[in-house]
């Protein structure tokens, strides 16, 4: 198995911080091989971001992704670059305050208005974290413990505490919009 | 849009690479008020090094040389003595000008060379993410001083005069108007000039100096932090930063002319 | 001498390639690091200013690179392993240092982390550009020995070896990673203990410099009794300068010289895969290997008998072993994140075969399937 | 007399709103294309024409008109 | 466009190969200098701070070989043509800038005098080691042309060359001499006047770094009105960085190496000496082309069919023409007061050839003897 | 043979490159002077840069290292930090320390890091055959002023100083015994010692500055230009060099004790 | 017709100087091609130093010396060090005050007593230009005006003096010397 | 008591002659294997024992033993 991961966004959003916790979770957690790269703007700062992550139960080789498996794109602008970079039947996460997706769409789209709950329930920052609990909903052989254990050790006790509970929104709302889609698809 | 940026800026290189709320930004306005105080746009060129600070001078409409790490003096040098008669401003900041380009700064100070040096001080490599710079607080904890800076950090002003400069200031973000004055003033006067701005870096120094995010808060800190003096007295003990206008020599020969002068012998001879 | 050192195992990990090339130094013995931030190595700067204080060293950052390369090899001599890390405009300012650092046969690792060049070049973007650099960056003749690692893995393997090749032939050893190596996060596994090269140093010895069969110097320390003289000049056994001596001096450039390519089947580091039938050869280092052990996977695939050769020592070049597995490979294709460069050497070793280069500019990596492409054009055109 | 924001360039870091002296910006809820939160001008008649808005702003954003 | 200068004409003149240079500098329109002493090379530093103020120029002696690359860098901006020169340490310290200079395409002109290396090594001896160093020194992609005289006249004739060069093309060039030359003196005659490359530079240009056909950019100056962007990353016709979008950067790299290769016919400058009937073949470039004229002609005299290629212009590689003439020839010999480095670029090149490395270590210049020896040794081989 | 130097030097190298009458062996004799009566020759340690004066230590029977040029402080440095308890002096020209060595004089004294560098000024470039250096007077006429030199010279002690050396002397080769004690109290001073050396050059120095050969000569006309003062003062107007043990502060914690401290403290955490 | 002519001596004698007037006086005034080198000692001072100038009507092609036709040794340490250098019908010029020649030499040598007639005559830095004297009346297609108008071009006007005085004392006694050799073969 | 200068290293620099209070030293016409003319021991029984001589001379060349 080898799952081809990829997320866009702008910096300042988290992107790279949710590929590594990502990336945790799997690889220190659930055993698998895992590369997370990333590319950075012009040194540290702006412009539009990206990280992948492949994970797999054998080696390696090739670490970036060409044709994502799972693609989630945090704005707008990550959308539409790489939209078209995913597979036929893949996964798309997006964040559905920000992103508006294109009717002729490759894979499975799922929404997460990530944006929205982190400005009302939250606060800004965890957009990402929301992102990263609808994501471990979605993605095969992660437990919902694991991702939890690397988020957990990847912040301190106070942030901590509030990303563990955006964490869990952005869990549940993909596990309910996930099931809705299942009735849906149903009736 | 600032209208007086739609003359002095490349519209089509915005928005800043710099992060919200960056002093390089009030900086660069700092500077483009001087040069139309001055009216000297077509025949000033602006030089600079690597580091955020040196990223103000490519977003003028103006000739701008953006080199490497440490050596913007030494390019402004060459650039000066092929053109005496034009205005070169130098921007750089504390790591480019104070770590790896110390040397340059004494050389070119010892000259009396009539270049104007900006030295944005945001006592931190922002550029590079937040390591310890020559004028890191001792204590600071940085991404390089995870136990806190051991060394004394280095007045540029301090440095920059005991070397030969005949013109320095310092001001910070907070003070734009006098900062604007101070870099007309550097211009105008013929020989080495050295300012130092203050400046906030709310992302990286507001990360492991100030443990303050918010810019205006860290240039409220600077200043609080600093007092504005007439002169500069070398054994100053106040805890305080001194801001100012703090020398303006004007009987020490300028390197140019100097050379000029001995050109114009030649001939005669 | 090898000794086995008891490293903090913590097992396996996911890590940065730049934390696991700092993180080996530590393992390997270094108690000293000097360096001066720069895209992309700051990690490697940033993780020692923490870890090796911890680990009873002593870390600096300097003023600037050039002093950064002085000071470990100052700190060199005064007995602590020695390590710095750099990019780019960082590694060109070290040259000169460098160089005196092989004149003076000191034993230092000097990582470069590759970016985008020359000048400024792309900080944020990765290439395989200076490999030349790294051989030729200096004035005067020379050999260096230089690692190139693909994986976060090996950045922790290699940076290992790389100490203890600079201590076994007592010269500067230079791991050539890259951008994407070095801010790539993959699972490594940290061995409980790594063998790690340590000689003792001499006492009292009057000849400091005398070489054993290998050309290699003996291992000295100051304040060990030796009055060592350590000289930037050619020198003789006693350090004193030989420049104006042309027999002596030629004689000293060859032991430096010899000391590594005489030594060059023990310095061969090479890899390979299905190159027991194949008809057309990858060569590749560093990143770039990952990319081509993918596209190699997918040729044979399709039926098309690809093979490849990974170098994790690039210098000094494995001519030899190059010649014996690959001598006969009708179509050789050298790719990298350069403008081909390699394949200049590869093209001189492998006379018979049809060399292409295929380089890749501009800041990333080789897409599997753009040398998958290449491949099949070359098959393609073989079974015409 | 006019004052502008302009929105292509703002980031929000809210320099504005604190330098000036008459309180003449405030936070406001409109977002420009990179999502972020831009000031708006919100006492446009409290305003002395100092300036120190438009040399402040690090990104150049604001224009205060002041000769009609 | 090539302007007839009219020199101060002294006509014949026994000067010293630095002399020489230097006032070829003076006569090729050079009018600002920075340096920092270093022995070889010295005597250009100390003849430029006299005569270029005689010259209505600027002369400055700089703290460093850093800051003396950068200074004529920003002079030549200024729109002053502009040299330094140095030797072994200081070519190596002068290595970053001169990649921003390649990078910003700027024309300037740098004088090596070599001296036997690595580090301090032999300073007041001769060599040829830096070659490679003069291509590859900097991080980073780049080509880089460099031309090495071998007597005090082409020390004058090539310096003009160079500074033409360095204009046509808008790169800097380098001019690799060696101590022997640069000490030596001989006859040279000066001529009335030289042919000199002057473009005018463009005004109120809006993309001063627009291209040519041959990927060269437009003369252009500061305070000529064109807003100039001079820029180290990777940038466009604006000086706007491009890093951060790989294939335009990409793009550019091929288009500051490819105004250099595609235009390397032109670049060629080979001499050549009874080749053709040649049965052994010499190839040599720089001082030690002396010692191989003479080794010829003996070998002549005893009826062996020896012949000589001379290289003018070593980077970039004549590959083509080197090809065109030396092909078929069995048995080549390349000399260099080195460790055999330009002859890894002839193997490459001459693949059909035994290609012979001849290196000399030590400082000093091939004896003819050395070399008719080794020719006779060819030639017996191949009559058996 | 001066006894002491039986012990010290290594005969089989001699007689030393030096010309005659040059300055450097009579440093290099008040250096040995000073070890020996602080009797810590097995715990020294001797670096140097790229020059004559850098050819001092080579001769030694000690450990020692020639580098390269104008870089010796920065080696010093990595040496001191991996033995932290052992002396490093540093022995440096003044082209070699002011010039291309500037900023590693600069970094180093504002860590106060405890080495000792002797830095021989003898006016000019010798090892390269008499061109201008940092010291070199104004108007000189040198190999590369061959109209005068138009760059006011950099005084080292005042830039030792400025940038924060706790301790500074300085001497010429005529006072050979003050010399020795200054060296003797720089070693002992836990702190970055800074002793400038005037010295003759007679054949470089003596063409193109003194216009005088006889190095006797030289020796006196540099005593006679120079006082002996005790405190120096920034805004020094006389026209005479001065000499004396100018600083010796002993309150600034030295670099390596910092470092040492921090880890005491690391390991009780 | 090349002649290759190597000067021998210790730094500070004017070995270097002796071989660029030479260089100056074929190359200039008689119109030979010349090529004029030198090894130096350790950078700028001491120790041994050779000078070496190849004169030739044609192309210079190599233009160092390997055997000598003319060798000139100004001290002892020299003359030890390229004795055997030099071709077997070469002319040896020694400085006769300081150099003892090998009974079984090469060529044929001329001696002059440079130092002495200097120390007691001239100036002792004068030793240089009363070899070159002897010199120049050795060598082949040389005018001793051609010389002499090297030595004035070379030094500043009171130098010029006292040397050119020394190089005709030089000059006369080769040429005394030489009728002095020549009458002793007949005899 | 003994003054003693070594022939070997000395190069004729006259600065003992000159420095020496006591003007122990003269110029001679001995020469060494360099041809150097070195200084000799003049009036030895002048000499006070300073060592003024060992610390001036640059090239190590002078003893002065005054232990006997
Ligand atoms: C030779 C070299 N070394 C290191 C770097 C990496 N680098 C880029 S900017 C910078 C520091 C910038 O600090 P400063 O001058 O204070 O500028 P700031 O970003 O804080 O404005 C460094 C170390 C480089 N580009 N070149
Ligand atoms: C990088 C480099 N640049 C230049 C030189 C040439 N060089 C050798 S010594 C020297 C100057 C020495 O002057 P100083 O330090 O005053 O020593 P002095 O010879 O006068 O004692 C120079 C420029 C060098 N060796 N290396
Ligand atoms: S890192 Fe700091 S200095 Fe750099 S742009 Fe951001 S705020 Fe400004
Ligand atoms: S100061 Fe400028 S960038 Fe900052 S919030 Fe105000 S308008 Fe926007
Ligand atoms: S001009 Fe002055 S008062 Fe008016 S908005 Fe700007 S800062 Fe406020
Ligand atoms: S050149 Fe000057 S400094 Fe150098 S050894 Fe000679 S006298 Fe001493
Ligand atoms: S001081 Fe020393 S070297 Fe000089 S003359 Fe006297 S003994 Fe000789
Ligand atoms: S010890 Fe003093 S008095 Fe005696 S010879 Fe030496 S300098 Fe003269
Ligand atoms: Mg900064
Ligand atoms: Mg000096």
């Amino acid at each position: 198995m080898r799952k081809d991961i990829r997320i866009a966004g702008a910096g300042g959003q988290g992107v790279i911080l949710t590929s590594v916790l990502l990336a945790n979770a799997y690889g220190i957690k659930e055993h698998f091989n895992v590369s997370q790269t990333q590319s950075y703007g012009p040194e540290a700062r702006g412009g539009a971001c990206k990280a992948e992550v492949v994970v797999s139960d054998s080696y390696i080789d090739y670490m970036k992704v060409e044709k994502a498996d799972i693609f989630i794109a945090f704005n707008q602008l990550g959308y539409e670059k790489y939209k078209n970079e995913t597979k036929n039947n893949g996964i798309i996460l997006i964040n559905s305050s920000l992103v508006k997706t294109d009717p002729d769409n490759n894979g499975l789209v799922y929404e997460l208005p990530a944006t929205e709950i982190a400005e009302t329930k939250f606060k800004p920052f965890t957009v990402n974290i929301i992102m990263l609990g609808g994501l471990t909903k979605l993605l095969p052989k992660l437990q919902y413990h694991s991702t939890r254990e690397a988020i957990k050790a990847g912040f301190k006790d106070s942030a901590a505490e509030i990303n563990l509970a955006a964490f869990d929104e952005g869990y549940r709302y993909i596990e309910h919009y996930y099931f809705k889609q299942l009735q849906k698809n149903c009736s | 849009m600032n209208s007086l940026l739609e003359k002095y800026i490349k519209k089509e290189s915005l928005p800043y690479i710099f992060c919200p709320g960056c002093g390089n930004g009030i900086v660069l306005n700092a500077m483009i008020y001087a040069i139309e105080a001055l009216g000297i746009k077509d025949d000033t060129a602006c030089v600079s090094g690597i580091g955020c600070s040196s990223w103000i001078p490519p977003y003028l409409n103006m000739d701008v040389m953006h080199t490497i790490h440490g050596r913007a003096i030494a390019f402004a040098e060459g650039l000066k003595l092929s053109q005496p008669d034009k205005n070169i401003i130098v921007f750089t900041g504390d790591g480019d000008c104070l770590a790896i380009g110390g040397n340059h700064l004494l050389h070119a100070a010892k000259r009396n060379i009539n270049i104007t040096v900006i030295m944005i001080n945001n006592y931190i490599y922002g550029m590079t993410g937040g390591q310890k710079s020559p004028t890191t607080p001792i204590d600071a904890k940085t991404k390089t001083s995870p136990y806190g800076a051991i060394d004394n950090p280095i007045d540029g002003c301090g440095v920059a005069m005991s070397a030969g400069a005949t013109f320095c200031s310092r001001w910070t973000t907070g003070h734009p108007n006098q900062l604007k004055k101070a870099i007309q003033e550097g211009i105008a006067h013929n020989g080495f000039s050295f300012i130092e701005v203050l400046s906030q870096c709310p992302v990286q120094a507001g990360k492991s100096i100030f443990k303050e995010r918010d810019p205006w808060k860290i240039i409220q800190y600077i200043r609080k932090n600093s007092t504005i003096t007439s002169v500069w007295e070398d054994e100053y003990k106040e805890d305080k930063i001194r801001l100012g206008n703090f020398k303006k020599e004007t009987d020490k020969r300028e390197y140019c002319e100097k050379i000029i002068t001995l050109k114009k012998r030649m001939k005669q001879e | 001498m090898l000794r086995k050192e008891v490293t903090e195992n913590e097992g396996e990990k996911v890590i940065q390639g730049n934390e696991a090339c700092a993180e080996a130094a530590i393992h390997a013995g270094c108690r000293f690091f000097a360096g001066y931030p720069i895209t992309p190595s700051t990690e490697i700067i940033e993780y020692m200013s923490e870890a090796i204080f911890k680990n009873d060293g002593m870390f600096i950052q300097m003023e600037d690179e050039i002093s950064a390369m002085c000071a470990i090899i100052g700190a060199r001599w005064g007995g602590k392993k020695s390590m710095t890390a750099t990019s780019g405009p960082g590694f060109t300012l070290m040259q000169e240092a460098l160089g005196y650092g092989v004149v003076s046969e000191t034993p230092v690792v000097v990582v470069n982390v590759q970016r985008g060049g020359p000048a400024t070049g792309q900080p944020t973007f990765s290439s395989q550009q200076d490999i030349y650099q790294a051989k030729y960056g200096s004035h005067g003749d020379y050999e260096i020995i230089c690692l190139t690692p693909s994986s976060v893995q090996e950045m922790y393997d290699f940076t290992i070896k790389a100490f203890n090749l600079s201590e076994q032939y007592r010269t500067p050893v230079i791991l050539l990673a890259d951008e994407i190596i070095g801010h790539m996060r993959e699972r490594v596994s940290i061995p409980d203990s790594v063998e790690i090269e340590e000689k003792e140093a001499i006492e009292k010895c009057d000849e400091p410099f005398r070489r054993d069969k290998n050309h290699v110097p003996y291992a000295v320390d100051f304040f060990k009794g030796c009055n060592i003289l350590v000289e930037g000049q050619l020198h003789d056994e006693k350090g004193r300068r030989i420049g104006h001596l042309a027999d002596k001096s030629g004689q000293f450039i060859q032991n430096i010289t010899r000391k590594i390519t005489d030594n060059c089947a023990e310095l061969t580091d090479i890899r390979h895969m299905y190159i027991e039938d194949a008809e057309i050869l990858l060569i590749a280092y560093g990143s770039v290997v990952r990319s081509a052990e993918r596209a190699v996977k997918t040729a044979r695939e399709k039926g098309i008998k690809a093979g490849l050769i990974k170098i994790n020592i690039i210098w000094p070049f494995p001519e030899k072993e190059i010649f014996r597995l690959a001598g006969h490979i009708k179509t050789v294709i050298v790719p990298e994140m350069n403008m081909g460069k390699y394949c200049r050497e590869i093209e001189r070793c492998l006379k018979q075969s049809k060399v292409i280069s295929a380089p890749k500019l501009g800041g990333n990596i080789h897409q599997p399937s753009e040398l998958a492409e290449i491949i099949e054009k070359e098959a393609a055109l073989s079974y015409e | 007399m006019n004052i502008s924001i302009d929105d292509n360039y703002c980031k929000g870091c809210e320099i504005c709103i604190n330098a000036c002296p008459k309180d003449v910006f405030a936070i406001s809820q409109k977002r420009n294309k990179y999502g972020t939160l831009i000031p708006c001008v919100a006492e446009k008649e409290n305003c002395i024409a100092c300036k120190l808005c438009e040399i402040m702003c690090p990104d150049g954003c604001i224009n205060v008109e002041t000769e009609v």
